[in-house]
Parts: C-alpha cells; structure tokens; sequence
C-alpha cells in the first residue's frame, strides 16, 4: 500500500510500543518477569483507548483511513477466495494464508515508497496485493496460470514481481533473510536511499540465517527493516515453546539492532512503527520490528488446527483485525454503514473479478518448460523430457568399420 | 499380516521401537503438539509424552546436530527433517559429522541415529519443496541410506534403521504414505544393503527405488498384460549400500534394463545404476541402459508443466519399448539367436 | 601469453574483472585483511578498499545468501567459500535459493553470482576438510559448474562466470594453486560447457577434471614413453553442463575410456560420465569403462592411510592396462580386427 | 585438569568479573558506550591487583597453584614442541595452537568432573592435555601414528578420547556445537548428573549454528556450559569486524541464557568464573563463559600473522599467561627460582618423551583403512582400494549362451 502525504492521525496510545534502543540501559519495567511462561501477547502494548471525542477528519483523513479498511478487506476476501478455490481444486500445492495478519501487512507496507523492495516467507498473497499487483496476477498465480505473478512456476509460496519489487515469496523458512540482508548490501554499495524490508514469522527467529544475517547487517550497517510477524504460532508450536526469549524484538540486541515490538492488530499502530522502522533503516541503520499479530485459521488451508483450545479460538474472534478497524471506523464515525456496504460489495465484485480472470488464464505450454533454464544460454544445456532417450537411437556401426 | 498403510506401518514401529528401547527417542519440527506434518508421529506424544516425543524449533541444523550428540552418549534418536528439501540446512551436520565421527575418530564413538524425511514432486509444491536429494546421502561413506516402496519395507528397514549403530538416512516420500499392503507381524529388521527382486522375469530389469519402484512395477504388469512381456523388476531399497550383485545378477540374466528415477537425470542416482551394469554386466548387455528420470529444471508449480518434467508410467513404457528394439536390431544386425 | 600460477591467474583475473566493472565485488572469509586463506586474493583489498573486498563474518550461509541477493539486484559477487568442504552450510542458499530464483520466479530476476571454492584431498586435513563434493552442485539445474585445471582455463573460465548471469559454481583445489602454466594475455572468456581434448590418441580416453586433470595428462605421458600407447586425454572443465558430445566422439574413436576422479566412487561424478559413454557409445565401447576413484571412506590423516585412498597415478596406469587387456581378450573372443 | 577439593584463595579483584543475570536489569554502567570501536579487552574486568600482603599458603594450597603453573607450561612447551615438528614436516595439515590461551584452558577444565564431556573446536592440544590424556597420545595424534588418541585417523583438529570423555575436537567451525548441546540433552534424558563443557572461539559466535543451539539448550534446561574463547581474532579478522555485539557474553540474553566474561590471562580467575557456570549447569540451565584470551602466533603454524602491528605483537608479550602467572607466583613466594627450573625441566623432558614415543609409534596399515567403515556391519559395503575394479574381470561369455 501506498499511503499518500497525509499523514495519520497520531493517538498518544498508539506510540505506547516496546523499543529497544540500542546502547540505552534496558528499563526493568519494560519487561514482565513472567513473560517467558505467559502468553507472548502480555508483553504487547495495551491496546489504543477507544477514541472519545468525535474529532472532525479532514477528508484527506477519511480517505486514507478508509483505503487502509478496503485494502484490509481486499486482502480478507482474497484469501476467503484462496480457501474455497483450493478446496475446490482450483490450487494445489501449500496455501498459507494472510486471514488476521490483514492489519499488520496493510500497516507495514505503508511505509515503503515505491522503489523499495520487499522479501516475504511463503505467507504472501496479502503482501504481493498490499504492494499494488493487480489481485488477478496474484490468484492467477495460486491457479498456476500464465498471467500469474511469477508465471505459474511459483505458486502460493513463490511469488514475485520485479517491476513492484516484491523480490519473493520464499518456502525455506528463512531463506529470504540472508537475500533481503544482500540486496540491502547492493543498495549500500551503490549509494541508493532505497531500504529493502524483510518480514518472517516468529517460529523463524530460531533458524541460523536469522543470527548470520542481523548480525552482517549491523556490522555492515545495512538499510533494512526485519519483521518479524509474531503470529505466536508456527505451524501448532509456540512462541513459548520454540523461541527462549519469547519477547522476539528483544533478538536485536544480540547485534546492537535497534527494535521494536507493535500490535499488529491496529493498521495504524503499525503503520508509525514501520514508518519508524523505515527512517532508521534509510539513515543507514538495520531495524527489527515485531508485530504481535493473529492467525485466525491453520498454518495452511488444509491444516484443521486442533492443537487450538476453544476458548484460544473464541478469543481470535475478538482479536480479528479486519472486524475491529472496520468497527472503530464506524464508531469513529470515519465510514458509515453504507459506505461500509459498499466497500464490501466492490471489494466483492474485485476478488470475483480475480478468480475468474484467474480461470480464464491459459495454463503454461509444455514448450515452455525450458523457457527459464539459464539466463545466459549455455552449450550442451539438457532440456529434455523425462521420456526422451539421452542419445538418440543410432544406427548400429559397420562391425568392419574401425575396430 | 496386516494390511495397513504406509504412513500407520511407520507410526506403529515408532511406537513398538520405542516400547522396546527407552534410548529410542524422537525429534523434529512439528512430531508432537501437531502430530507431524503427515501425521506419521500421530498419538505418540499423547503416550510417550514430551521427553521422548520433542517438537523442536525450526533450526534443521541445531535439532539434528543435537540428536547425533545424543547418539554418541547412546541414544537412539529418530529425527523427523518435515521435508528432504529442508535437510540442506543440516546437511553440514550429518555429511560432515554424522557421517565422520565414527572413522574420524578411530572407532570410538558410534551414532546410531536415524533420519527420516520425505521426498516428493508431483504434488504441486514448486521448486523448493520437490526436490529428490538422496544423491546427497546415497554419496556419502559412512552413511546408510534406505528407500522402502512398501509398508512392510517400511517396517522391516526402519526396525533395522533404529537398531543399527550407524547413522542411517530413512527416505519415504509424500505419495507412498497413503499407499496400502500387507505388513507382517513380528519385528524382524530388514538387511540394510540388500535390493529385492520384487517380480521376476526374463525381457528386461526395470529398476526403480522408493516413488518409482511402483511405477517400475505397474509398468510390468502393464506391459505383461497388453504385450506379453516378461519384466523383472527390481526396488533397490539400499541406496547405500547400494546392491550390485543383485542387480547384475538381474541383467546377466535379462541382457537389457531401464532404470527409472525421480531425481534429476545427470549425476542422479540412477548414473550409479547404470554405470554398474554396464560395467559388471558388460558382456551381456544388449541395448544401452536406458535411464528415465526427471526433466532438468528447477520444479515448476504449475501442474500442466510439473506432469510433463515428471517421469509417468507411459514415459517409462516407451522406454522398455526402445530399448527392446534396440535389442532386437542388435541381434538383427549382429546375428544373435 | 605469460607463464604464471594457477593462484597469480584467479589472482589477476579477479583484479581485472574488478576493474572493468564496478559491479563485481568480493565477498568471504579472510580474504581482506588476511589476503586469503590460499592468497588468493593478495593485494586486492589494498587497491580496492574495504566496500568491494569484504571480509565477512564465519557465517557461510549468511554471507552466500547476501551475495545471492545483491546479485539480484544486479551486482556481480564473486564470493570465497574456504574450502567446498563449509559450502555444505550455504548449500541452502545456493541450491534452494541461487538455483532456483531464475526459474521459479518466470526468468524475472537473475543471479550474476560466482562462488569460488577449493576441493582437496592429500594435504593431509583430515576427513571434514579433505572432500571432493562438487557433485552437490554438478547435480542441480540452474547451476553452472566450471573446475579448470590449467592457469589458462582458470582465467578464462573465471572471467565467463563472472560475466555470465546465471550462478556458477567455480571449483578450484588446493594441490594446483602452485601449478604453472601460459596464460593468454586477452581476456577472452572461455564457453562453458565444454570439454577440452587436451591430449589426442587412438587406444584409450582417459577423462578427468581439475586435479585428476593433471593425473591423466601424467598418465598418459607415462604410458606413450613406457608402451607406445596413444591416449586421448579429456579434461571435462565444465560438470554442469557436461559436455557429453566431446566425450562420446572421443570414445567412439578409442573404444575405451577410463575415468579418473578424485571424489568418492559410488555416486561420484564418473558415474555420469561412465554411464554416459555407455549409452552413447554402446556400440562402440570394447571395454567396460573404469572408473578410479578415491576409497569409500572418510580421509584418514595420517599419511599412509591418506596416500591409499586417493587415486594415484599407478593406479590409473593399472587400470588403463586392464582395460586395454579386456579390450584386446574381447577382440580375440569375438574375434574382430 | 582435575583440581582436588581445595579451594583457590579468593581475592576481590577476580570476582569482578562481568556477569549477565538473566531477567535481571541490566547495569548501564557495565557497559561502556565506546566499546564498538574500542578492543573488546577494554570492557574485559580490571586485572587483578599484585597481592601485597605475603599471606601464608597452606602446603595444599601451593601444591594445587604449583600444578596448575606446571599445565599451563606443559601445554606451551607441548605446543611449541608441535610447532617445531610441524615446520620439520613430522606433522602434516593443520596445526592450531593453544599458545597464550593454556590459562584458559586449564582454568576452565579445573572445574570439571572426570565424568563430565568436553567438545571443543580444532584448537584442541592443550585441552586434551589438561584433561589428563597423556601427551604421548595427544604428539603420536599429530604424528599421525596408530598411538594417537584417534589412531591417527583425525590429526591436529580431531583429537577425540573417549576415556577422558573428550569427545572431539572438530574442524568444522561451529560443528561441535549442536552436538555438545544433543550430548547435554542426552544427560537430561537419563537425568545424570554430568554436565557438557563445549568450547569455540569468538568468530564462531557468528555462524547458525550458536544461534540455533544456545536456543535449543535454553528451551529444554539442558546441562551445558558453552565457553567462548575470544582471542579477538578469527584468523586475520577482529571481533569488532565479525561480531556486532562484540561484547560477546551478552548474546546469552538472546536465549535468557546466564553470562560472563572473565579474564582469560588469569587461570584462577577463569577456574573461579569455570565453576560458577558449572555449578548452573549442574543445577540443569546452560550458561555462557566468555573468557578474553591472546592468540600469541599465528592462526595456525603456517601463518605469519603480518596483519598484526607491531605494536600489538608486543603488547603481547605482556598478555603471556604462563609468564605473567608464573611471575607472580615466584613474586608472592609460592615457588622459588630452583623449583621453577625444576618445573621447567621436568616439563621439557616430558615434551621430549612425548615426542619421541610419536616418532616411535608406527603408522597406520592400510590393511586397516577400511576397519571403521561402519560400526554395524553391512551387506554390499564397499571396500575398494582406488586401483581395484568394481568387478573383477570376468571371462567372456560364450555367444551362444543364454542370448
Ligand atoms: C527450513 C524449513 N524448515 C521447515 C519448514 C516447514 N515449515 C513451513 S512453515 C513453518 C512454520 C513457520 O512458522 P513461523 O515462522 O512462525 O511463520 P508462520 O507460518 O506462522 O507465518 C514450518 C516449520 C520449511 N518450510 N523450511
Ligand atoms: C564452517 C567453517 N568455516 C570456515 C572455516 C575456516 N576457519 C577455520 S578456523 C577459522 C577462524 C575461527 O575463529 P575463532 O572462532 O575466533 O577461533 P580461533 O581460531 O581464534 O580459536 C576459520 C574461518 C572452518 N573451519 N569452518
Ligand atoms: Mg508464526
Ligand atoms: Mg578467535
């Protein structure tokens, strides 16, 4: 998303995030002496204070607030869509979906400018939409399509757009920290404003690339924002459970990484936390930001998520990102009910729009299957098929002939 | 017997290996609270609880590392690596420890752990997640490698795989776990190193391991029934140990061979095979060994591109057919029979 | 043209690319301020400052996959990995990552990287730093694999990866950093994907890559001046892709061939070549082809062990013997001639 | 090392070391702001102050300090003996010494049980030494002779004893550590009472390998103390060039792992600071020792080292541990000139012993190279020499058989 000029209004509550500034004493305070037995989340922020009095909004305001909600929902539909399409067959493979993390990637992405990269794990289809591809591109990928992000050779897990510089979409968990960390290098070495943001999972801080990359990236004083999105969840495992120091943010200090934990239920909240995140990392330093947020169903579409107590489940219900802002939008007085309608219906019409340009798009021709072999052809290349001999059939020689 | 799946025949000897020996332990990302990623660990946290059933953090290398440090103090660690693919990120650990530790040393420390992980290709995961890499422990002296096609397979190697005192990597893979057959009842391990003659025949050795020994053997049975053919087929189960006279064996009998594989054709596993027979059955081989393997590119996604870098049933039909004739112009031309 | 070492050649040939374009910069381990653990770097940081030679942490993957990533936004990073045996930590990042980036994302972004690495074997260092594992690259699609033997080859081969926009993988060993040979004075990259015919002859192939290159050239020499024999010697230069045209033209000529490696036997690199040639060849092959390989064990240190699991040049002399006397009981047999 | 039960006389000074309790605040004032750019020894605790008082030392106690001084001397003349044999060629690939580092070594060993293990990395002679493995075995090792601790199968980097529980010696930077971390585990699971000592140096804290091992200890409460030898250089590189957080004991808080740093010039020191960490792991919480140490040479023999300034090469000199504690030991009376002399020539002639029984130790047969191919025999291994053929040439077939 690319926010305009505006800025957001900015509630005192909202700046209420965890830092950790590097070189500062840590304040006791800061950090609950229980935090390693309880649940993750205690440690966040305490949520904004409804907002009591009915501030008038600039319509530059009402726009931009009300473009947050829309790309939200864009995304919440998108992958309402993905589900049912790939319980209908339509895609295959893995599909991790973005559902309860709408606010994080919507908040995140706005801080970026246009020539920015962005690197993401497979958890990207909110991301690749946030960043500005046309949603047809992205489901036109998941189906496996010709017109789809990365032409149907990546699929949920692998997408990429160069001319958005959404660099991927990695299925190695933790494969696109060491990349991220680089391209942020080849930024430094010619002398670019542009940073590269890296986001990742919270069960991914425990993989070695996570410590090899930060610290390179404080050593070399890299423009990057790391984020880790803190779902409190990979797979069934928790945060308690995978990471000793849970408080993830708190990761930075290990190589002097200035960091920050946010709520990342609050698109707003986390919009200024990037936006922190950002200018530090264009003024030469590497930043890691964490953003508590919600995975409201299973690590993947298939995946039932019974390791989930029920009252954890009730609880998600309260803690939906997408229901939330659209509520405190409406109490605000920001959008009213037929506003609300009407965003859905087109969001709706959009996401409909998407599957069946998704459909419609031609699968790739067997022909093609050596399209992307090598960017610099190369003699005696192999580009053949499974069922085709090495060498083709010869005569048999004389006997006679040169033995 | 018992008839049941691939995936419970594995459940079922983790669970009665651990019943045996309390040195049995496992490891690995998501075995526990999740019940594995494919549910071959299913209900064994429930009963052997958190100590001998340990999730793990995503970190390949530490976990597994870990796991063959507690092999050399006498454990019997069974890691589960979710995927083969994610297996690169131990590979340091287990080529370069695992696989070191018991020669390097002079014998004085044994590593009887087991690694299993899945390959796969054809389930539409793209390029990271279809990746058939056995070659990279089937190369390995001081490794063990075993590739069972079927649930009694699966429970005999893996019997032999725990009770081993070497590091043995346990291959399955993600389109056998649902596949059924008859598993005796006693626990006697399977002879790591041996191949098994799985039909026997006199018109060609078809060779295949693990995914592709069931291709191998539908292919016979089709080309029995529709050409009357007589195909010997041969899983390898061992890679390492990989079973030469077996194979040799087959194809002096046979005087022709195609070895199928779902790995990358040059310098894949099926290279070995066939420089083996046409060096050990030089003298009675009549067509070249033909190989019949993957397309060489990265996997692609999408489905219409995967089937066609994935070798199928028809590609390795024609291939028997070719090399048939190949056979018969041979004798043709020079004379034979 | 000027006589030089294989070291002064990639030495040289680094400053010159360096120089001709300001993308290219060097990434590793102690290759700054320490000037390479081999030198191969000498004097380079002095010229070129600390932005385009970087010393990097002890983080292989790290350090590789930032390389990856800054050769896809369009800088050409030619990083040092020690020695191939800690490339086993980067392997994620380059074949998970580097191999893969090119076609799973639809040829939408390049990966102009080159990583340098030496294999080795005989410097006595044991069995973590004595492995040949340049099949772990030569097997993947997406890679390019170069292994120069000569000062020359290292030159211009190194200049085409570095020029070259797909990853390469560029094998070096450490028993020729001291070898001398004539270096062109122009910079003209050589093809990849090609083998060389260094050596012409009628009786025998004998096929080898970087170290084992020198061997067979020794061999073959030898065996001219002790028994008249007339060998065709084939450095391969190029694992991914292999040239195999070169090679079955050569053996179609010479009826046998002989391979000469230095990794492990099963599954090693001339297992491809030897099932290459029996394939494209078969007809005219007289002999099965030997493969001389190293021990299927972890490298002893100590000097006697060491010395007799590595392929010497008796040993390839023995085998070039036995397969021509196979050649000449199978032409008696058959009677041809 | 094994210390009897007498306990070192303990001055102030040396308790001041630098300590990281976890979940405690953090003291701003142990931390001095300029410490990124400045040596890490500057942040290393004061050296303790020269003992005025001539206190009286009981007999055990001047036999305990006389031993320790005598393993610190075996350990230097053992390696310069090393050295010597190497730039003779007796002894071949890699050889890392533990020269200026033999007060850490043996400070650090004197707090372990026989029964306790020890992993370390490839700079490992002085360590299998202290840990009382005769110098005879650790020499015939480097002579690559049947004799060696691992019959001259591993050499100078993999020295392994299973007796003395040394359990390698590992080439591979980092490798060790996720094994001493399983090995930790697998006490757990017995619920013994041993603990795990596993070494490496300071440029290793940089690779996945740390980072994913000191989280797994942490989460599991396994018995381990992991012991950073920071010699401020890896190879030619600095800790501040390798290291973000060049404090290196403070990456335990990544892991709410327990940390210090200790003077590694002062074997008390580091003995005091060994059993402390110790004592945590026995009670079943890994712990981090950072001990500051001096690499006197080369990385290994071969290397001249001219990336050091003269300045600091004599510095050096004034940073030898064998010289500074043997120094203090004749100035606070606890050994005279004569038994000095004694010590160093009973030494000497151990060293010469060592190095004769190497020399006179046979070297393996290689009828013996394939006697550790596989603990568990088994069908179809393959146990060929380079020369021989996979199949023994057979006689041709006749034509008419079979075909
Ligand atoms: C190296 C590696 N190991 C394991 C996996 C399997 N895997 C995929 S996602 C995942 C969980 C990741 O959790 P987290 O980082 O919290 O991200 P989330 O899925 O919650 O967004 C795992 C273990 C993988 N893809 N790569
Ligand atoms: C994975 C790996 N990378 C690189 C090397 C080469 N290497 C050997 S020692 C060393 C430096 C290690 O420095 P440090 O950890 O400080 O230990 P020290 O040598 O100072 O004791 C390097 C880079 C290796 N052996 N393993
Ligand atoms: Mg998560
Ligand atoms: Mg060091």
């Amino acid at each position: 998303m690319y926010v305009p000029d505006t800025q957001f209004e900015c509630d005192n509550e909202r700046t209420a995030l965890m830092t950790n500034q590097v070189n500062a004493p840590r304040k006791a305070a800061g950090r609950p002496a229980a935090a390693k037995s309880a649940k993750a989340r205690a440690a966040a922020p305490t949520k904004r204070a409804a907002r009591t009095k009915a501030a008038k909004r600039t319509p530059t305001e009402v726009a931009a607030l009300t473009k947050v909600y829309r790309e939200m929902l864009l995304i919440r539909r998108f992958e309402e869509r993905a589900a049912r399409s790939y319980t209908q067959a339509l895609i295959g493979g893995y599909c991790h979906l973005n559902l309860g993390e709408e606010a994080a990637v919507v908040g995140l992405l706005s801080a970026l400018e246009r020539t920015d990269y962005l690197f993401t794990n497979y958890r990207e289809h909110g991301y690749a939409i946030s960043r500005g591809i046309d949603p047809n591109r992205v489901m036109a990928e998941l189906y496996g399509r010709i017109d789809g992000v990365s032409k149907g050779w990546g699929g949920s897990m692998h997408m990429f757009d160069i001319t958005h510089r959404l660099l991927g979409g990695y299925g190695i968990v933790g494969g696109q920290i060491p990349l991220a960390t680089g391209a942020a290098l080849a930024i430094d070495y010619r002398g670019g404003s542009e940073v590269v943001m890296c986001t990742m999972g919270d069960g991914t801080t425990n993989i070695g690339a996570f410590h090899e990359s930060l610290n390179i990236a404080a050593l070399w004083n890299l423009p990057i924002v790391y984020v880790i999105i803190n779902n409190r969840l990979g797979m069934g495992t928790t945060v308690e459970k995978s990471s000793a120091e849970p408080e993830l943010f708190r990761r930075g200090a290990a190589y002097r990484i200035e960091s920050a934990r946010v709520d990342g239920l609050d698109p707003l909240a986390v919009a200024e936390a990037s936006a922190r995140a950002v200018a530090v990392a264009r003024a030469g330093r590497p930043y890691l930001l964490e953003v508590v947020s919600e995975r409201l169903r299973g690590h993947s579409v298939v995946d039932p998520a019974k390791y989930r107590s029920e009252a954890e489940v009730l609880q998600l219900r309260e803690h939906d990102p997408v229901v939330t802002f659209g509520a405190q939008l409406v109490r605000e007085g920001v959008i009213d009910a037929d506003a609300m309608a009407a965003i859905e219906h087109e969001v709706t019409a959009r996401i409909d729009e998407a599957a069946a340009f998704a459909e419609a798009s031609p699968t790739p021709d067997v022909a093609t299957l050596f399209d992307y072999n090598y960017a610099t052809p190369v003699a005696n290349d192999s580009r053949r098929l499974p069922g085709q001999p090495l060498f083709e059939p010869a005569p048999l020689p004389d006997p006679g002939e040169d033995q | 017997m018992t008839t049941m799946t691939f995936r419970q025949a594995l459940q079922e000897t983790l669970r009665a290996e651990m019943l045996r020996d309390e040195n049995v332990l496992l490891l690995g990302e998501e075995i526990g609270v999740f019940e594995g990623s494919y549910k071959i660990t299913a209900g064994l946290l429930a009963e052997f609880g958190e100590k001998r059933v340990r999730d793990t953090p995503i970190a390949e290398e530490g976990f597994t590392g870990a796991a063959i440090g507690a092999a050399m103090l006498g454990l019997r660690p069974v890691v589960e690596i979710m995927t083969i693919n994610f297996s690169l990120l131990a590979l340091d650990q287990i080529v370069n420890h695992a696989a070191k530790i018991y020669g390097m040393f002079g014998g004085q420390a044994k590593v009887p752990i087991v690694i299993r992980t899945p390959g796969g290709g054809g389930q539409q995961l793209g390029a990271t997640h279809s990746q058939n890499i056995e070659l990279y422990y089937a190369f390995v002296p001081g490794l063990k490698v075993v590739a069972p096609s079927t649930p009694a397979d699966a429970k005999s190697l893996l019997i032999a795989a725990i009770r081993d005192d070497d590091p043995v990597l346990f291959l399955e893979n993600l389109a056998l776990y649902n596949t059924k057959g008859d598993v005796p009842d006693d626990d006697t391990p399977a002879e790591i190193g041996r191949a098994a003659v799985t039909r026997t025949g006199r018109d060609l050795t078809l060779i295949g391991y693990s995914r592709m020994a069931h291709v191998a053997a539908q292919v016979a049975d089709q080309l029995a029934a529709s050409d009357g053919l007589d195909i010997e087929v041969i899983d390898l189960r061992s890679l390492r140990p990989l079973d030469r006279p077996t194979i040799i064996e087959s194809v002096k009998k046979t005087h022709a061979a195609v070895v199928v594989e779902d790995d990358w054709l040059t310098y894949g596993i099926g290279a070995e095979v066939a420089a083996t027979i046409s060096d050990g059955a030089f003298d009675y081989l009549d067509a070249p060994v033909r190989r019949v393997a993957m397309a060489e590119v990265p996997l692609p996604y999408s489905k219409s591109l995967e089937t066609a870098a994935l070798p199928s049933v028809d590609d390795v039909i024609n291939a028997v057919h070719q090399t048939l004739d190949a056979v018969g112009r041979r004798h043709q031309k020079v004379g034979h029979d």
